[in-house]
């Protein structure tokens, strides 16, 4: 009678709501678990049939899925929320007002490790002081995701930087240090917001754009802005523990992403997501890529395809 | 060196003897061919100065040394009338013990109840019957001349009793399990005079059903308790004999010197 | 001595008192830090968490509203993994030591038990974590359970029991030894109605020492992987699940998902809301006050029980 | 010598001696059975200790089939879990180092300080009283030094250095070292007050002070148990998890810079252990061949120190 | 009872005198009204029985009982010719203690070289020119007798010489310092015959330097190496003569009874 559930750190506030109330709901006749291993981690257990939910940040990648199949494994995808992947500085700091993609990728790829270290070496106006790099782990689909829209390739990031899957490590170094900057969830963000400040990130049409509800519906917080999924077991669905879990998670979704400070799809996205349970659509909408700066409407129009 | 040994005339029956008993702590010789008769229900006083061997020898009579590694027996030490050999490695040491008890120059009660220190040995043995314990712990405390004392307070500690009570608490404890011989280790060198002189009258009545072999530094306390005495020196059996005679006409130069205090 | 050579002896003197008096002050001064910063720290989290001490937080589970969130399932984790710790260091630990302190021969054999205990309690409790991982987790798949954390955390603490009950067994005098073989003991009652039951305070202050170790340890249970949301009790036995009507078995809760406290103070400082710091702060003061009056109750004993047993 | 021969009467002792003959075989059945369990449980430790170099040599195994051992030793940076992957143990062996000489930085000398005056200096009632309390400091979760660590002293720090980062190995350091400080007092203050009060006599009869007796007689005379102390408490620090992790900023970069945040070895390990381990990837192996690297490291110094106390065992 | 003190005819200085000593471990008086006098440069010996306070009464002049809590001196000893009362709360006894020197039962060298052993009191004593040191280390390890046998290797450890040599060592380290008294507190118990006798060797050459108080418990020794005697008893001073007089014709039937070994 346990639901097992792992994975992405971003989507974890979400399901851990969602588990809290389905099993006050249940009055504790099902046992809800939710562990905290990074999307990939998350997968690695998913794709070994060790978990019944696997949360993430990212689309499943062609790694996993062939993990998976290769296991006998088939998931049902149900895009949960959309996050806006959040650069972020000290409020100190007084000569960023915004910053460049191609900005973040001097700064971050690996070509940088070692020779990047003052912010004029990127940017000739900006002052000859250190810069502190904080981002999250190896492990995470945050990471996976912003190395892939920053520097072209998942996970090809520079290695001198401090490194964590716990976000509040990066929101407590990141407010310690004048000349620090660093991403994770807007979540994150959100909650502290008097000790950081959020950099607008210059988007392909040229506007600078900070990360909100707002930027994030419209389309123009790009290309940081982000669907979350959680990836469902096809077998544990057939559990009925699993399957009611997943249709309050999809019922209270929205709810509850609001509550945490994501941003809730659209009332369509939950239906069709339950949509596809009912008419059995398993499989992945994004074939194994990495698709950066993906909005919602696109989203939601992949999702119809299924 | 030969000992001089001289046997009484009419002797008492053995119950034990030492024949060309060595010992050694490792390396090192402690004892050097000792052999020595002991007599049943006499007491016999080993006497001589420091670090001569007196506890040595007499710990081999209940094989206290097997529980260190490198402690080593040559010779033997006969039992009568079994005639078993205590020293053979063949023979259990613990079945030893269960013959033959012992009293420490430190009182050293367990520390538990006045009881449980008597009823040990018979526990040992495998005595469950309260009953039985309680008889054999009171007629062992009535022998150790301690039942008046603590007759009432059976059940408090044993380390609150005074040191002479815990001394005869310990002739108690090795009496309760009738032993054939019990060896007192200077057993009143820790006691004050008073408790000592009860000690000494203690040791004259439990003579009368058990075999003594007792250590004493205590010349005068050698001739106050004592049947034989034999005394040692350097790991050797010196001299041998009735009390009287060692204390009076010793045979060896060296009995008398020490015994008259002109060396030690 | 003339008045002259005393002067001079006494300037000697002084100026040798001098480190005297440098030293107590330094001692002093040392001491205090270490014993204030002990005193910031737990003031601190008291400010902090003392206003969450209600009844409520002991009693609900962890939640994502800062204000309903509670500690019973790490308490309750923390207390049946200590159980399991117990029952399994304890009694190897002590028959280990005594093994050691009155069978062993001298031969290579205890040497190397001997040599490697004192290594062991040096080995850094995440390395105990990747045994357990490697070991417990991967090859003898117990999972990421109470029994595994249990079993981790008993091994860690095991070179501590053992010694300390070494301890206890050498302070023991050699005459009591040499009394109960005296009166006919064989080795095993000696142990068994002497030497345990003396040293027991010893022993005690030992496995206090060490669980107290074990419930403040979270580098190896998170090695292990217990980084997760808990919101309900294992099992009890015999326990009924209203849903299926099955009826929990007496050890069904060995295999059940846990966390601790550390691990849950951990994922209270990582929310990003503030007001989760409060109740990390509030947990925090629980775990180091049952830590800390652990120690307090082990070096009670060690001063006070130990008094009772006179040689 | 003529004794006269013992009579051959049979006697009640011999009706005794078949019973204690019963008694006997069953007994020694029963201390053999029960010595082998107590040898059984004994050989926990050992087994312990194999399980352990098992599983670190069998991960390190495939570890090193995939990673040179050359890169391993000499790469300079540390990427494993990266795209472009770097496996130089340098950096996270730079990060132990330095916080570990941070913190014995603090705790052998203040340590050693507190002993010398717990156990030369102190009344009895003060060090009975005070020696309790400065243990407690050893009992506090390692976790909550690191919060304390990140959230108290890093700041207080940031006011004389206004230039240190929030995340550093100073303040981490610091705190390891305070919290080291009792593994040192407690265990070197043991060693001095074993030393006999006659060694001690002998310098105060020659006029000595307590500080010359302290550091002339006492110190040379316990120094093997005093480098005990020491060692444990470099093990301490060497193999301390908790707080690195949360204050020390995880960075792998090497240097040896306390000013500067840094990864090591065991805030490595917990690191990539939070996020859950992939069974049999590079990245699960990594962290064995970390944890072989932080074995090896502390067995090193324990070897150093079972040296030392073999060399100056019974100065006394 | 007062102590029976016999003067001689032709008293020599006095060194030192113990005026009406009471000396208390806690509550136990361990000394009762001592008073003793010390004459320059002779030998006084302390016999009596274990346990009589003679160790007791000797680290009084050295004020060694400080060290420990809940010791507690009543009375006198006054030295001379300054005329300081060494028991005096105004008087540091880490000056006491660099003008009288002591020597133990066991000897204690410190765990260092030979020669920092017997340089110790000097460095203490604020001494830093190595000449000097090494000249006044020889100078006391000759007149230990020691010098011969350890001159080649002063910076050898000093726990590795045999127990009669770190005997003479311990003697050297005292003597290094040119103290006006050297207390020794049995200071052969530990030693063969044959290191006794080239200690005993040593105090008869010594004493032309120094005043010495020596504890003994052997009567020959008293006898051989002594000026004077003091026999203690229950931690009262019983008699005190010219060590002649108290061997041969002591005044007290307590005194005649040790010496002639009939008790104690
Ligand atoms: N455990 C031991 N290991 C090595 N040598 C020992 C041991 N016990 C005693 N000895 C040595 O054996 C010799 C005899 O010792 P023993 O204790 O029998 O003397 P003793 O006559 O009883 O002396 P005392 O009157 O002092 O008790 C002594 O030289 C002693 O140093
Ligand atoms: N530290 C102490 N605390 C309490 N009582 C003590 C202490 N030291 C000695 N005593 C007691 O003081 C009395 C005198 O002891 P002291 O050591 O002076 O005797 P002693 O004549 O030197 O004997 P020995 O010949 O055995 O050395 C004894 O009764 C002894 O038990
Ligand atoms: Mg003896
Ligand atoms: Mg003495
Ligand atoms: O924890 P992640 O959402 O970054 O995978």
């Amino acid at each position: 009678q346990v639901v097992k559930i792992d994975g992405s750190s971003t989507v974890f506030p979400i399901t851990e709501g969602v588990a809290e109330d389905f099993q006050k709901a249940k009055k504790g006749s099902v046992k809800v678990t939710v562990g905290i291993s990074g999307t990939g981690g998350g997968f690695k257990k998913f794709c070994r049939g060790e978990t019944d939910i696997s949360n993430a940040s990212r689309p499943i990648q062609k790694k996993e899925m062939d993990d998976c199949k290769a296991a006998g494994i088939e998931y049902y995808e149900l895009p949960i929320a959309f996050d806006a992947l959040t650069v972020v500085i000290n409020p100190k700091n007084s000569f960023l007002k915004q910053i460049t993609v191609a900005e973040l990728k001097a700064i971050w790829e690996p070509a940088a490790q070692g020779k990047i270290t003052r912010w004029k070496q990127v940017n000739p106006a900006w002052p000859d002081a250190p810069i502190k790099l904080f981002g999250a782990g190896a492990d995470s689909g945050t990471f996976d995701y912003f190395t892939e829209a920053v520097n072209g390739k998942a996970k090809a990031s520079r290695g001198d930087f401090t490194a964590s899957e716990d976000d509040n490590v990066l929101v407590q170094g990141i407010s310690s240090d004048v000349n620090a900057i660093g991403y994770f969830g807007y979540a994150y963000y959100a909650e502290n917001q008097a000790k950081l400040k959020a950099l607008p990130i210059v988007n392909p049409k040229g506007q600078a754009v900070s990360p909100s509800e707002a930027t994030v519906l419209n389309g123009s917080y790009e290309p940081l802005s982000r669907p979350i999924f959680i990836y469902v077991n096809a077998k544990s669905i057939a559990k009925p523990e699993v399957k009611e879990f997943v249709e309050y998670m999809l019922k209270n979704a929205a709810k509850i992403s609001k509550e945490v400070k994501y941003v809730p799809l659209p009332a369509k996205a939950y239906t069709l997501g339950q949509e596809h349970l009912n008419k059995g659509k398993k499989g992945t909408v994004f074939g194994g890529k990495n698709e950066v700066g993906i909005t919602i409407e696109e989203l939601m129009a992949r999702e119809a395809s299924l | 060196m030969p000992s001089t040994i001289t046997l009484p005339q009419n002797p008492p029956p053995l119950k034990a003897e030492a024949k060309s008993l060595d010992f050694y702590y490792g390396d090192f010789k402690a004892l050097k061919g000792v052999s020595m008769p002991v007599y049943e229900n006499k007491v016999t006083a080993l006497i001589g100065p420091s670090g001569c061997g007196k506890s040595t020898f007499l710990r081999c009579f209940n094989r206290m040394h097997d529980l260190y590694p490198g402690h080593r027996y040559d010779g033997k030490i006969e039992l009568y009338p079994d005639n078993v050999d205590l020293l053979d490695k063949q023979v259990d040491p613990i079945e030893v013990r269960m013959r033959i008890s012992m009293v420490f120059q430190k009182p050293n009660p367990f520390p538990k109840s006045i009881f449980e220190n008597v009823a040990y040995g018979l526990k040992v043995r495998g005595e469950k019957n309260r009953t039985v314990l309680e008889d054999k712990v009171e007629v062992a405390l009535k022998g150790a001349a301690l039942w008046n004392e603590v007759k009432d307070r059976l059940d408090d500690l044993a380390v609150n009793l005074s040191g002479g009570q815990q001394q005869r608490l310990c002739i108690a404890r090795a009496l309760a399990t009738d032993p054939e011989i019990i060896l007192f280790d200077e057993p009143t060198s820790a006691l004050d005079p008073i408790a000592t002189g009860s000690i000494e009258e203690l040791v004259g009545e439990i003579k009368h059903k058990v075999s003594i072999l007792i250590v004493t530094h205590n010349m005068q306390q050698a001739a106050r308790v004592s049947d034989f005495t034999a005394y040692m020196y350097l790991g050797e059996l010196m001299e041998f004999g009735e009390t009287n005679d060692i204390f009076m006409k010793p045979k060896r130069k060296e009995t008398e010197d020490y015994i008259t205090g002109r060396f030690g | 001595m003339n008045a002259e050579k005393t002067s001079a002896l006494r300037a000697i003197i002084r100026k040798a008192r001098r480190y005297d008096l440098l030293v107590s002050a330094l001692g002093l001064l040392f001491l205090s830090i270490g014993i204030l910063t002990l005193a910031a720290l737990f003031v601190d989290m008291a400010l902090t968490g003392i206003p969450r001490l209600t009844p409520e937080f002991f009693t609900n589970f962890p939640s994502r509203r800062p204000g309903e969130a509670g500690i019973l399932s790490s308490w309750v984790g923390s207390l049946l993994v200590m159980f399991v710790t117990a029952c399994v260091a304890v009694p190897i630990g002590i028959a280990g030591a005594i093994y050691l302190e009155e069978y062993a021969r001298k031969n290579w054999f205890t040497a190397v038990i001997e040599i490697n205990i004192t290594n062991l309690a040096g080995v850094p409790s995440i390395i105990y974590g990747l045994l357990a991982l490697g070991l417990f987790v991967y090859t003898f798949k117990l999972g990421q359970s109470i029994l595994t954390a249990g079993l981790t955390l008993a091994l860690l603490i095991l070179p501590i029991v053992i010694t300390a009950t070494r301890e206890a067994l050498r302070s023991i005098p050699q005459h009591i030894r040499e009394a109960a073989y005296a009166c006919g003991a064989s080795q095993w009652q000696v142990v068994n109605d002497h030497l345990v039951k003396y040293s027991m305070p010893g022993i005690l202050t030992g496995v206090i020492i060490g669980m107290s170790r074990a419930i403040g340890e979270t580098a190896p249970i998170i090695t292990i992987g217990a980084l997760t949301f808990i919101a309900f009790l294992p099992p009890a036995p015999g326990q009924i699940n209203i849903e299926t009507g099955a009826a929990a078995g007496l050890f069904d809760w060995l295999w059940s998902p846990f966390t601790v406290m550390p691990i849950q103070i951990f994922n209270w400082t990582s929310r990003p809301d503030p007001r989760f710091h409060e109740n990390a702060a509030a947990a925090s003061f629980v775990l180091v006050l049952m830590t800390l009056s652990m120690n307090a109750l082990a070096i009670w004993l060690r001063y006070r029980l130990r008094k009772n047993i006179k040689w | 010598m003529a004794i006269a021969p013992p009579d051959a009467l049979p006697s009640p002792a011999q009706s005794k001696l078949a019973e204690f003959a019963r008694a006997k075989a069953a007994r020694a059945r029963r201390e053999r059975a029960i010595e082998g369990l107590l040898l059984l449980c004994a050989s926990v430790s050992v087994l312990t200790t194999l399980g352990i170099v098992y599983i670190l040599i069998r991960e390190s195994v495939s570890f090193f089939a995939q990673v040179p051992i050359k890169d391993f030793l000499f790469d300079t940076q540390w990427t494993p879990l990266f795209d472009d992957a770097h496996f130089g143990i340098m950096v996270l062996m730079s990060g132990t180092l330095t916080s570990s000489f941070v913190a014995l930085c603090i705790a052998i000398p203040m340590g050693t300080v507190i002993a010398i005056y717990l156990s030369e200096f102190a009344g009895h009632k003060t060090r009975e009283t005070l020696k309790p309390m400065l243990e407690l400091l050893s009992g506090v979760p390692t976790i909550i030094y690191g919060f304390f660590a990140l959230l108290v002293v890093t700041p207080l720090l940031q006011k004389v250095f206004p230039e240190l980062p929030g995340f550093n190995v100073l303040s981490a350091g610091i705190v390891m070292g305070i919290m080291i400080i009792p593994y040192v007092a407690s265990l070197s203050e043991d060693a001095m007050r074993a030393v006999p009060m006659a060694l001690r006599e002998g310098s105060y009869a020659m006029g000595g002070t307590r500080f010359q007796t302290a550091v002339n007689v006492v110190v040379p005379a316990a120094f093997s148990g005093i480098a005990s102390a020491y060692i444990l408490g470099i093990s301490r620090a060497v193999g301390e998890t908790m707080i690195l992790a949360v204050a020390a900023g995880m960075q792998p970069t090497l240097s040896f810079n306390p000013m500067e945040p840094a990864a090591t070895i065991t805030s490595f390990i917990v690191q990539v252990a939070m996020g859950d381990l992939p069974h049999g990837s590079i990245g699960y192996q990594t962290i064995f061949a970390a944890g072989l690297s932080l074995m090896l490291l502390t067995l090193c110094f324990n070897m150093a120190g079972y040296y030392l106390r073999k060399k100056y065992r019974e100065a006394y």
